[in-house]
């Protein structure tokens, strides 16, 4: 399989005032294969949703490459990269905030046709309804209302027939389940999977729900504090977790069977450090069980340990 | 368990909580009844708008008053009943015998309040402490939910702190006038998963050296699964099913407690495994009909299960409101 | 650079750009000042010894930092009515204005706080009804229109108060405050208004905060809760608000000054309009506009004492 | 402008919560009198506002006088109606010239940020600087009083409090996701900012309009009270309850009547704007 999509050496900083900067995304080199789903996990200021907008160009990134089919989209300005956008789309992970809660339904996953120049109505309305109809919505139901009157659910299902109207080879789903309620998650995973399979997608599915993401995806990578730990297949990540991080989320998920005994996660205690101000060396190093003088002066750099597999460990647990 | 039967410490019979909405009324919680041992832990777990934080923010007084919420139902904490105390004899239960944590540790604790004040508050007013003692009780308390450096961090305001450190704060505070019940309304669900798992120890610790009873309300089955004894499950504002954790999980008796289940997504299932996912979606409270809430997106489904609503059916140490219950035998649990 | 570093430096630019404007709107609106200032019927000698007078035949910015200069050194020149220095007769009759703006604000925050935390108690309830009610009727009430109709009802219908004139200090405490006493109810009863509605909008936001639910929770009494936990982290809109509303105060101080008859730095101002002295009218706007910046500049500076939140991070509004 | 910025954040603030339908039709139908009567002031036989009769001065109000004369023995009842003419322009226009002004300043502001933001908020720090009255009588004094120029200055005077309103409201709907699900698909700025955050502005803008409706209407009538807004023989509220004051002990009607129109008047314009403003916008927006 080719590469869709190739993010290199990504860095994403802001400033949040008195000269002080996030570095949300330190140095990221990842690659996303075609047609399949790269799972994206972490915590909160791991940098991976920074990530996932700065790929969009929403806004570009600081320094760094993204290439997108065989083109650096970092390089592209104005009209050339907006003639580029409806190929990446993106979903959210709060489908009310999303969508514009002063326009109809059909508006919404009409507008995306109407920016890219289709301005044949008849045509418009034809492939808004083809895509209601795909993500489950009826149309006649649906056409004329507005986003309020519908459940969190339903509208992340306008989001995604929104994404999915314009035929793009790539979508980012930034979290598209973790503001659902639990008894709706499994159907809008189900219909990513459908859509996948259906439009022949390839996805970035990033959440911080393990269990979600490798029930989804294909390969996983693992970010913390905006560098990548560890990208591997899902099922040997899972299996054999090769970096102290990976292995600690691993041990620190709530499984929902009383007879599975609670891990040990064997953090040193503490909370996680602030992007802010990230640890030297290794980022996880204030928190690893066995961080030695060696992760403090050196970053480690991703490395490969199998045949589909990279760690950013001097350590690792496997290989 | 040691099996006999003593007084619970608590004991909740038919509450009710009813908000009048501009689409008419709504009930919120309806007619739920349980008991909590000493010492016990109680997860109650269900979905947004279950009504499961309702039920238990209106059992200590902090639903009504000023929201046009109704409330109704018993309340014996240690055999007393709560709604017929005075006011002042409420707050003195309330502020000694009974400690809460929120969900989101940024807003539950005052943005301009010193954190060693709003630790020793309770303290002075209902232990008597002046405000030297209380605050010297504040820093052993910070020492105590594993906060290094206690006696700068109580001078310090919670923005200085990470979510974590101020969620150990929020159960410092619980925890002072050392209450017999500890109430934890989601306390990890703003929190991250490392983070959470230190919060849910440092709770089930506390719990366990004080001999508290707690009440765990989370949306999260597996917190659920790991940290306590037994488990109420509530869907639209009822109690669809109580039972010890274990057979909550390993035999479901309630269709809907089946379904979350089986919904879940497991690290032990290969990748692509289809989830079988629940149709439809929660009800609207504002519009009950007359049957099962979970009808609608029920498998088992009868006639009558929409023109009647199954009540909650105790037997062998479990209940459950179903007319189809699984793993019994048609006939089944006299 | 540190956020009162920065504050310092966003002063200093501001009140030059206000004194700037100050001068330009004085000085290049349409028209010869010249003529503008002696009228119609001057002759032409009288207009050119004024321009000259006034520098007129130089630039204005080379003019505006000339007027700066002095300005800066304490004189705002002189009156070209009376010969006056206006810093003269702006410090002359600052007491009244300050007295008048003071009062007011005592009497606005003497009802405010407490009926908006009355309010909050029950919102819904019959106090708060009322309050409600009572505020978007004065609220509705323009301040000389409020003047005039409590100069109807306590003087000339019952002749409790004077209705003009001012009596200074010296001459007695209760003479001053009875002189006072209208002026300062005309602005402070509809002043409480913004106070109060803001004030209680605020306290109900906070009172539904989890931290209140906690307070509760510990079961602190209901006063305590709002006294010590709700209105601290309610009043910061408030200490804004009676910021940006000095604004209006000095605007109210300039009628009601007039309605009765007060030697304040409004009427001070009127007159100077009236008679067409520039110089009185381009110094009193600059001393005002100045004063009002300041002022606000210290308001933000008591936000960031009570709120210490600001001192970490500071957001704009 | 402070004073009403204040205002405006006050009434935006709060509002009773239950209203009766029925309760809206007192204010409104108020308003739509003193709307109609002043667009057909010139067909409804009202005598000259400006007619002098000395002889009939200070006439209490009778059948031939409705409301009285006033101190020229000028008929009060068509100087109300001509009043409410120049306080209705006055009061509709200069907000409308302050809305597009700042409308557009707190709308760019908002959406690009950065250095747009900071000139923008430099510029309304600086007209806020100034007492909002102090600056418009400066400005009136110097362009001359004119209906035109009294507008002029008070629309001025709303730019920077619809700037704010613009500006907070954009930033709110800015950082939405749905903006950004905007840019996903290539929609311009233009366009992101007519269709996707411009309908989202326009029912606060619409609530505060009104509410700017009743502030300006009250700073008119404070510039013609101090004899500084409209020249004197054409009718305005403000000059009338000046020139009421100083009979006020032999006829003190000449001053309460215009009073309590404009009273009324400007209550009744709070109250629907307050209503509306519940009814589009629940969000608080203002501040």
């Amino acid at each position: 399989m080719s590469d869709l999509l190739a993010i290199q050496n990504l860095v994403v900083e802001y400033p949040v005032g008195g000269g002080r900067h996030v570095h949300a995304v330190s140095d990221v080199t990842l690659a996303v294969k075609r047609g399949e789903t790269l799972g994206l996990v972490g915590e909160s200021g791991s940098g991976k949703s920074s990530l996932a907008r700065a790929l969009l160009q929403l806004p570009p990134p600081k320094a760094g490459a993204v290439v997108f089919d065989g083109q650096d989209l970092t390089q592209m300005r104005g009209q050339a990269l907006r003639a580029m956008r409806p190929r990446l789309q993106m979903i959210f992970q709060d489908p009310i905030a999303s969508l514009n809660p002063r326009r109809k339904v059909a508006e919404i996953i009409a507008e995306p046709l109407i920016v890219s120049g289709v301005s044949d109505t008849a045509e418009r309305t034809r492939r808004v309804r083809a895509v209601m109809e795909a993500v489950g919505l009826d149309p006649d139901l649906v056409w004329n209302r507005r986003p309020h009157e519908f459940s969190g659910g339903q509208c992340q299902r306008i989001a995604i027939a929104r994404a999915l109207v314009l035929e793009p080879a790539l979508i980012v789903c930034d979290e598209p389940v973790s503001a659902l309620d639990v008894s709706i998650r499994a159907q809008i995973v189900n219909l990513l999977e459908d859509m996948k399979a259906r439009f022949g997608l390839t996805l970035l599915f990033i959440a911080h729900d393990l269990a979600v993401v490798k029930s989804v995806s294909d390969r996983v990578a693992v970010m913390y504090l905006g560098r990548l730990c560890e990208v591997a297949d899902s099922d040997s990540l899972f299996a054999t977790p090769a970096h102290p991080y990976t292995a600690a989320l691993m041990a620190a998920i709530p499984v929902p069977d009383p007879d599975v005994p609670l891990g040990d996660t064997k953090l040193k205690p503490g909370d996680p450090p602030s992007p802010l101000d990230p640890p030297s060396g290794c980022r996880f190093r204030t928190r690893c069980p066995h961080a030695q003088p060696r992760c403090a002066s050196e970053v480690p750099p991703l490395r490969r340990i199998g045949p589909a597999r990279e760690v950013a460990c001097h350590f690792p647990l496997v290989g | 368990m040691s099996g006999q039967p003593n007084t619970p410490l608590l004991s909740v019979r038919n509450a009710e909580v009813s908000f009048s909405t501009a689409r008419g009324p709504l009930r919120a919680v309806d007619g739920v009844s349980f008991d909590l041992q000493e010492g016990r832990t109680l997860g109650i777990v269900g979905e947004s708008g279950s009504g499961k934080s309702v039920l238990v923010r209106s059992l200590i007084g902090l639903v009504g008053a000023g929201s046009g919420a109704g409330v109704a139902g018993q309340v014996l904490f240690e055999g007393r009943d709560l709604r017929s105390l005075s006011p002042r004899e409420f707050r003195q239960v309330l502020g000694t015998e009974i400690g809460i944590v929120f969900q989101d540790p940024m807003t539950s604790l005052n943005p301009v309040m010193k954190i060693g004040r709003q630790i020793g508050e309770g303290l002075r007013l209902h232990r008597g402490l002046d405000s030297k003692a209380a605050a010297r009780r504040a820093v052993e308390l910070l020492n105590e939910v594993g906060i290094p450096e206690p006696e700068r961090r109580a001078g310090q305001y919670p923005h200085e702190m990470s979510g974590g450190m101020r969620q150990r704060v929020a159960i410092a505070i619980a925890i002072a006038c050392a209450p017999k019940l500890l109430i934890a309304d989601e306390p990890t669900t703003a929190l991250d998963v490392t983070v959470q798992r230190q919060i849910l120890d440092l709770l089930q610790g506390e719990q366990r050296q004080r001999g508290m009873a707690m009440i765990l309300i989370t949306h999260d089955l597996g917190v659920a699964a790991g940290r306590s004894d037994d488990i109420m499950v509530m869907y639209a504002g009822r109690a669809v099913e109580t039972a010890a954790t274990r057979d909550i999980f390993r035999s479901p008796r309630m269709p809907y407690t089946e379904a979350l289940l089986r919904s879940l997504p497991r690290l032990t299932d290969p990748t692509h495994t289809r989830l079988s996912a629940i149709p439809g979606r929660p009800p609207d409270l504002a519009r009950r009909s007359g049957g099962c809430a979970f009808g609608p997106r029920c498998l088992y489904r009868t006639e009558r299960c929409d023109a009647e609503q199954p009540r909650l059916t105790r037997g062998g140490g479990r209940g459950y409101a179903c007319f189809h219950p699984r793993g019994v035998a048609p006939g089944g649990v006299a | 650079m540190p956020w009162l570093a920065r504050q310092l430096v966003r002063l200093v630019v501001v009140l030059f750009c206000v004194t700037l404007l100050t001068y330009m709107i004085v000085n290049i609106l349409p028209g010869d000042v010249a003529i503008v200032i002696l009228g119609n019927l001057a002759t032409p000698e009288d207009i050119a010894g004024l321009r000259a007078d006034l520098g007129l035949d130089r630039p204005m910015l080379v003019r505006y930092f000339d007027w700066l200069g002095s300005a800066l050194s304490g004189d705002l020149g002189r009156s070209y009515r009376n010969g006056e220095p206006v810093v003269q007769a702006i410090v002359d009759r600052l007491p009244v204005s300050l007295q008048l703006m003071v009062m007011a604000q005592v009497i606005a925050l003497g009802i405010a706080i407490p009926v908006a935390l009355l309010a909050a108690r029950r919102p819904g309830g019959l106090f708060d009804r009322i309050s409600a009610s009572a505020a978007f009727g004065f609220l509705a009430m323009p301040n000389f229109m409020l003047g005039i109709v409590l100069i109807y009802l306590f003087s000339v219908s019952f002749d409790l108060l004077p209705a003009t004139g001012f009596t200074p200090v010296s001459e007695g405490l209760w003479d001053n405050l009875e002189s006072m006493i209208l002026p300062s109810l005309t602005l402070g009863l509809i002043e409480w208004t913004v106070l109060m509605r803001v004030l209680r909008s605020d306290l109900l936001t906070t009172l539904k905060e989890d931290f209140i639910l906690l307070a509760r929770a510990k079961g602190l009494p209901p006063w305590r809760v709002l006294l010590q936990h709700a209105l601290r982290p309610s009043s910061f809109t408030l200490i804004t608000i009676l910021g940006l509303n000095i604004g209006g105060l000095i605007g109210g101080a300039v009628i009601v000054e007039q309605i009765f008859a007060l030697p304040g730095v409004g009427r001070l101002l009127l007159g100077g309009i009236f008679n067409r002295d520039l110089i009185l009218v381009q110094g009193t706007v600059a001393f005002i506009a100045v004063g009002f910046v300041v002022i606000n500049f210290l308001v933000d500076m008591l936000y960031a004492v009570l709120d210490p939140r600001v001192r970490h991070v500071r957001f704009r509004s | 402008m402070s004073a009403s910025a204040a205002k405006v954040a006050a009434i935006a603030a709060t509002g009773p919560r239950r209203r009766w339908r029925w309760a809206l039709a007192l204010p409104l139908g108020w308003l739509l009198l003193v709307v109609f009567l002043a667009i057909t002031a010139d067909w409804i036989g009202l005598p000259d506002p400006s007619a002098q009769e000395l002889i009939l001065r200070r006439k209490p109000p009778s059948a031939e006088f409705l409301l009285g004369t006033d101190n020229l023995g000028r008929d009060m009842l068509s100087r109300v109606i001509y009043g409410a003419r120049t306080s209705l322009i006055v009061g509709i226009c200069a907000p409308i010239l302050g809305f597009l002004v700042g409308g557009a300043i707190g709308m760019s502001a908002g959406y690009f940020r950065g250095k747009v933001d900071t000139l923008a908020v430099g510029f309304i720090d600086i007209l806020l600087a100034f007492p909002s009255l102090v600056l418009a009588l400066t400005f009136t004094a110097y362009l001359g009083q004119s209906l035109f120029n009294v507008t002029l200055a008070l629309g001025i005077l709303s730019i920077p409090a619809a700037a704010r309103v613009a500006r907070a409201n954009t930033l709110a709907w800015a950082n939405r996701d749905f903006v950004l699900a905007a840019r996903t698909i290539g929609a311009s700025d233009w366009r992101i900012l007519t269709r996707e955050i411009l309908p989202n502005l326009l029912p606060p803008m619409f609530a505060f309009w009104l509410v700017a409706i009743s502030v300006i209407i009250v700073a008119e009538g404070a510039l013609s009270f101090l004899g500084l807004g409209i020249p004197a023989p054409q009718p305005s509220w403000g000059g009338m309850i000046a020139d009421g004051r100083e009979a006020l002990d032999v006829a003190p009607y000449t001053a309460l009547i215009p009073a309590a129109v404009m009273f009324a008047t400007v209550l009744s314009l709070n109250f629907v704007g307050d209503i509306v403003r519940n009814m589009v916008d629940p969000r608080r927006s203002a501040l």
